[in-house]
């Protein structure tokens, strides 16, 4: 489209003729946006909703995503994690606090190894510098609750060692 | 039901109404319409600061698509509004505005926090002077949504877990302005290792006791050793530096001698153009120069055409403690070589003259320089705070900002 | 005993007339007439709900999602909800408002739809009052909502409200203009300006429908007025008025709870009854499409006015959901050199084609 | 016409008001929760009815303090706080950060890990600009294509998910390449995101390119010259849109760019309809690049030796990337300890941001919206 300068003269059948053409070419670009949405309109099948409350048992999250922290324990709640709080200087929030005893060997420890779900952000440092491969990530994301202290967990079930 | 002031109100009515025969029946029916109505229309406001939007916009977008909760008109105005979802950090500034659009919003009103910043300031948790840690030291909060960010699914989920309690309203428990949360802002992981080291103590002696005779029972017990995870072992890989265009840093350094003898290399005693050849191409060139000279450099390298530099990166400060340092980088568009240029600054007096005449693009720059290390701009068209609120106590990125009241120290 | 208008409605009202006027001899008149407009204050009552529900379901179709699913089967119970839901919300009035007009706003869109409803032809007999002039009633009431969103925009005491208001004001008077001459056409072609007269006017087969008989000047007439209408609504390509991401609530900023709810179903019972003029003007009204084939002529015959009249409607809906859920925002002064300088000359031209039709005395 | 200069102006403003019977002029809060700023930005604009006189951004409003937070964490910990700079390009903050250790601790990354680099940073280019497209679609009105920008975007992020288990923080790289090698899942996917871009793309160029509304409400709007736009510093699309040809990725090339060959879409007249088209033809050029390096992914090793503690010598260190909204450079000062001395994040949004000003005098409302639409910035990344 010639852009015009203001004030050349530009006879009666030029303007209209543009005016024209700008309606004809307007029309059809409205024309065939309405064609898009029409066409997924008319074709459910290009519905990707994926609704969530209804399929929940076949939603299956991906293998490496990052919920939550989980402490890996074997069938007789035995855990890998010795006390020794590399995670703990790795994570930048201080979400985890790694508490640690002495057994009756006098070997240090883990006695309590909290992790505040609330300061996390899963980041996947802590798993990364584990020299133990004793934490992992948790798969699951329905942790919504209605008061922020039961965002703090415990991750181990027993007291390590004997 | 009623409006959360008038809650004395709903009473008076449950007593009249209880007594005639099926007064119970009809307002435990018109509470459950109303509730059920309530839970299956949330309008959330249009509300979002940082990366938590995103995920609330994916949970509106048509994969997880919120409007099958009745959650869609998403209204721009607190006043059609009822859902907040505080989608993203809350920053001192941004906390009175939150209030007031708390409090704009008509009477049974929600908010869902979602994610590690509206829950208790997340990543920004130590050593930032400017978060408010958890959403809910400023309004009351129905939902905590963990995750950073949390997956669409985690925001429905947290809505559904919202509507259940909205279902459960009533004259019973009517709705009502949540509390705030007024407990002191304080460094959670080292409480919690003096609260277990004083629970240590305290059973240290029997412990000493078991612990002896366990010895005595079995002296050679060897615990066994933990096994750590066989990582996987790489190669290190010789790193190809990037070909750099444009003039090398000797013909640079030649030509802006040329104009100013007195320019000096940071960290770098003698200045021949042999010595900053063999610093490789891939060292910036980092000239040094004194205050007064320093707009006619920058101006210099900005008009010499055959340096062809045209392109202002950022003017920022660095604090060596003793001084500042005023860092100005440039770049050529047309041929893509870089120049830096730092300008010493006292302590005692922190002024300089700006360039934001020569490059407008400095202005901004110039002012966060100012917000963040109070080194003033003389000549400057509004010498103002960037960032921070104008009242805010000190220069926050000097190494020596102390301010204990707004920051808490990392532990370790 | 004369047939009284509305006894023709429904054959159920005879036995209901008959009932009443055996029990109250004298009052027949009054109470036939509260049930006229007791049922036709249901219909508006039903068709907003009804309404949005549809508008949200094709939103979402159109944006390959599935829309309100939970609240009722295929969420049909969602727009109660939202009804329910603002009634029971707090009204705010904000400080420095003016309380009285604040609360004046709503009420007038939606008594001016109420209004036009009462003239628009369900059926042969299905209609509250057929007046001669029924055109000139439905463009003069209409008027009313640019009011209510005036008062709106001025009387809650928001730069955001005001600035809607004076958009919308601005454009719903100049968007009136194309809207009345593209009746003027219609009532000149037809001859009469009662809407029954005109859908009457519009029998035979279906090439005799307004949009089909004038050689091609129908169709560009329908168009026309389909843009009009539209901005006449402040909906899809036009909605300054409450531009969602310039104004945030635009004129109905500072509303909230019922007053809001009000303007919120006025708009659909709007895009109702303009839908409606236009399958009176263009589509014929309630006669049944025939195409001249036996078997298919007898069968539409069958089927009652009134649902073919609620047929057209729906599908000029549909094609004002179309245009929202497809096209961009228009600039306010683009918006104006549209209607001033493309529908007005163009219906001007338009009117002189039809008139040169009718000057040569071709059959209409 | 004489000004006469209001005592209590808002801060920032330099002219005084002006209300004699030609134009009546007022003060309008964009205040920072409103849906077309792009998250917390508030302006307040100088208004004469429609027309926009002045306009003064006031940020600030989400600045968390990441320079001074990056002070007190190791050079590993500051990876996770990039992501959250410019959340809508995670991957580019990252390397942009990586190039900068690994330029100082000369680590270098094996042929896989660099393709790795190059698809995963083109396929979030592409996931940003429709996350852009989608929005500025919506402020102009179009609310469907929010949705189809989404629904594309979507088959992206399950990329992401599945190499690193993050939709939008992705905390991916590492010095030296990336925490985790791609599953086998991954090129497949890819193949199918090129194949349905391209139709997606046309539906995008017909539904709002080629829409003539669209073409009326961007023609002509916000026209920023060739100099001014040098002289704020503008970089990535809003560069190129005046004339400027200057691409990270090919004037100062990073990781393997070099060996890709992609054109560089560059505007004529600056105005928002340029910048629009810039960003349109950058997904096509990104599709090119993941074609080319969907076809010679090479096997190997993904990353190079782990350090175990990452201690910079003393120096300082920048490196540049070409993001998804234009020049990210990363300047760290080591002091040779396990935290850095300084880093500052020399952002593209803070300056393509500041020519709004200049832009949007003399324009309407509706203009502004459009003008802030097709800066396409992210205010996390402006306030830092």
């Amino acid at each position: 489209m010639k852009t015009r300068q203001v004030g050349d003269k530009e006879s009666l059948f030029h303007f209209w003729g543009r005016y024209l053409q700008k309606v004809a070419t307007g029309l059809v670009s409205l024309l065939s946006g309405m064609g898009v949405t029409i066409r997924y309109f008319v074709s459910p099948d290009k519905i990707i909703t994926q609704q969530y409350p209804e399929n929940r048992e076949n939603l299956q999250m991906m293998a490496r995503f990052r919920g939550h922290l989980a402490m890996i324990h074997d069938e007789n709640n035995q855990h890998r994690c010795t006390g020794c709080g590399i995670c703990e200087k790795a994570c930048p929030n201080g979400t985890i606090s790694v508490l640690t005893a002495k057994d009756l060997a006098g070997r240090k420890v883990l006695g309590r190894y909290i992790y505040r779900l609330s300061q996390c952000t899963l980041c996947n440092l802590c798993i990364e510098s584990c020299p133990f491969g004793a934490i992992s990530m948790g798969r699951d994301f329905e942790l919504a609750t209605y008061d922020r202290q039961q965002l703090t967990f415990i991750l181990n079930k027993t007291q390590g060692g004997k | 039901m009623g409006v959360g002031g008038a809650s004395g109100a709903t009473e008076q009515v449950a007593e009249i109404l209880d007594k005639f025969p099926g007064g119970i029946r009809l307002v435990d029916s018109i509470e459950y319409l109303v509730a059920w109505a309530r839970a299956n229309s949330l309008w959330p406001l249009v509300y979002g600061t940082a990366c938590c939007a995103m995920e609330m916009m994916s949970a509106g977008s048509s994969r997880h698509d919120w409007a099958r909760f009745g959650v869609e008109v998403a209204r721009a105005t607190p006043r059609q509004a009822d859902l907040i979802v505080l989608a993203g950090t809350i920053v001192e500034k941004m906390g009175t505005n939150l209030v007031t659009l708390y409090e704009q919003m008509p009477a049974p009103k929600y908010v869902i926090a979602m994610g590690s910043c509206a829950i208790s300031g997340g990543p920004f948790y130590y050593d930032t002077y400017s978060v408010i840690k958890g959403g809910d030291r400023l309004i009351p909060v129905d939902v905590y949504v963990p995750g950073c960010p949390p997956r669409p699914e985690a925001l429905l989920y947290g809505i559904m877990e919202l509507q259940e309690k909205i279902r459960k309203e009533g004259r019973r428990n009517p709705w009502k302005v949540g509390k705030v949360l007024e407990t002191p802002f304080v460094d959670t992981h080292s409480l919690a290792k003096q609260e277990w080291l004083t629970q240590e103590e305290k059973k240290e002696d029997e412990q000493r006791l078991a612990r002896a005779r366990f010895k005595a029972e079995n002296p050679d017990y060897k615990p066994a050793k933990p096994q750590r995870l066989a990582k996987e072992k790489f190669a290190a890989m010789p790193r190809i530096p990037p070909r750099k265009s444009g003039f090398t840093n000797p013909s640079l350094l030649a030509a802006v001698q040329r104009a100013f003898p007195e320019v000096a290399l940071f960290r770098q005693p003698e200045i021949t153009p042999a010595t900053v050849a063999d610093l490789g191409p891939e060292y910036i060139l980092d000239l040094e120069i004194g205050p007064e000279q320093y707009p006619d450099l920058v101006r210099f390298l900005k008009e010499d055409q055959e340096l062809g530099i045209d392109l202002l990166l950022q003017v920022t400060a660095v604090d060596w403690q003793d001084h500042f340092d005023v860092l100005v980088q440039l770049l050529s568009t047309r041929l893509g070589h870089k120049v830096f240029l730092r300008c010493p600054v006292s302590k005692e007096q922190p002024e300089i003259n700006t360039i934001s005449d020569i490059f407008r693009g400095a202005e901004w720059h110039e002012r966060e320089v100012f917000d963040l290390f109070g080194i003033r701009f003389s000549g400057h068209p509004d010498m103002r705070r960037i960032f921070l609120l104008d009242d805010f106590p000190g220069y926050p990125l000097r190494k020596d900002f102390a301010d204990p009241e707004r920051v808490v120290k990392r532990p370790y | 005993m004369n047939q009284l208008p509305t006894e023709k409605i429904f054959p159920v009202h005879n036995s209901i007339g008959d009932l009443v006027r055996h029990l109250l001899p004298g009052s027949a008149e009054y109470v036939n007439g509260f049930l006229t407009i007791a049922s036709l204050l249901l219909v508006v009552a039903l068709l907003p709900v009804f309404l949005i529900w549809l508008e949200r379901k094709v939103a979402a179709h159109f944006q390959a999602r599935l829309g309100p699913m939970r609240v009722g089967y295929h969420g049909l119970l969602q727009s109660t909800a939202d009804g329910l839901k603002l009634i029971f919300k707090e009204v705010l009035v904000p400080e420095g408002a003016d309380r009285f007009v604040f609360f004046l706003a709503p009420i007038l869109p939606a008594s001016a739809t109420f209004l036009v409803m009462t003239i628009l032809p369900f059926d042969h007999h299905l209609q509250v009052a057929d007046p001669a002039g029924g055109v000139l009633f439905a463009l003069g009431i209409s008027g009313l909502s640019i009011l209510g969103i005036l008062l709106a925009g001025w009387s809650s005491n928001n730069k955001y409200s005001l600035l809607g208001a004076m958009r919308s004001g601005a454009q719903m008077v100049s968007f009136e203009i194309s809207l009345a001459l593209i009746m003027l056409l219609i009532v000149m072609v037809t001859g009469t300006a009662s809407l029954r007269e005109i859908v009457l006017s519009q029998q035979g087969t279906i090439l005799d429908w307004w949009i089909f008989k004038l050689p091609f000047l129908g169709f560009i007439a329908f168009m026309m007025y389909m843009i009009s209408s539209t901005a006449e609504l402040n909906r899809a390509p036009f909605d300054i008025s409450e531009a969602e991401s310039e104004l945030t609530g635009g004129f109905a900023t500072e509303y909230s709870g019922i007053s809001f709810a009000m303007f919120f179903f006025a708009e659909f019972v709007n895009m109702f009854v303009s839908a409606g003029l236009a399958a009176t003007f263009f589509l014929g009204g309630f006669l049944a499409p025939q195409f001249g084939i036996g078997p298919i002529d007898a069968a539409f015959d069958f089927i009652p006015g009134f649902v073919w009249f609620f047929c057209k409607t729906f599908l000029v809906i549909f094609l004002y959901m179309w245009f929202r859920w497809t096209f961009p925002r228009l600039r306010i002064d683009q918006l104006m050199y549209l209607e001033w300088k493309m529908l007005l000359p163009a219906n001007l031209v338009l009117l002189m084609g039809a008139g040169f039709f009718l000057a040569m005395g071709w059959t209409l | 016409m004489e000004l006469q200069p209001v005592d209590n102006l808002p801060e920032g403003f330099t002219r005084g008001l002006n209300s004699d019977e030609t134009s009546e002029e007022y003060f309008l809060n964009m205040g920072p929760q409103h849906p077309s700023t792009h998250g917390v930005l508030r302006l307040v604009l100088k208004l004469d009815g429609e027309n926009v006189l002045e306009v003064v951004p006031h940020l600030g409003y989400v600045h968390r303090g990441i320079e001074k937070l990056a002070e007190s964490q190791t050079y590993l910990q500051n990876i996770h706080l990039t992501d959250r700079l410019d959340y809508l390009s995670s991957h580019f903050n990252n390397l942009g950060y990586c190039l900068a250790m690994e330029q100082a601790l000369d680590i270098g990354v094996p042929e896989r890990g660099e393709y790795i680099r190059v698809m995963v940073c083109e396929l979030q280019r592409i996931q940003s600009h429709l996350l852009w497209w989608g929005v500025t679609g919506m402020d102009l009105g179009a609310i469907s294509t929010f949705l189809y920008g989404f629904k594309e975007r979507e088959m992206i992020t399950d990329i992401f998910e599945e190499i690193c288990g993050a939709r939008l923080t992705m905390n991916f790289f590492r010095p030296g390449g990336s925490f985790a090698d791609v599953p086998d899942t991954f090129i497949p996917r890819v193949k199918k995101v090129i194949e349905r871009m391209h139709v997606a793309l046309d539906e995008y160029n017909t539904l709002l390119t080629d829409n003539i509304i669209f073409r009326e409400r961007t023609r002509a709007i916000g026209i920023l010259s060739r100099e001014k736009a040098l002289s704020y510093g503008c970089s990535g699309g809003v560069l190129r849109a005046s004339g400027v040809s200057y691409d990270v990725r090919r004037n100062d090339p990073y990781s393997i760019y070099d060996r890709f060959d992609f054109g560089i879409p560059v505007g004529s007249v600056g105005g928002c309809f340029d910048r629009y088209r810039m960003k349109m033809e950058e997904m096509p050029q990104s599709l090119r690049i993941l074609e080319q390096a969907v076809k010679d992914f090479p096997e190997g090793p993904y990353r190079s030796k782990e350090q175990s503690a990452y201690r910079l010598p003393q120096g300082s260190y920048y490196s540049q990337v070409e993001t998804a909204r234009g020049l990210l450079g990363t300047y760290i000062v080591a002091e040779g300890g396990a935290k850095p001395y300084r880093v500052k994040f020399r952002s593209p949004s803070f300056s393509n941001l500041s020519t709004l000003c200049e832009m949007a005098v003399g324009h309407k409302i509706a203009d502004l919206v459009t003008i802030l639409a097709t800066l396409d910035f992210v205010v996390p990344d402006i306030d830092r």
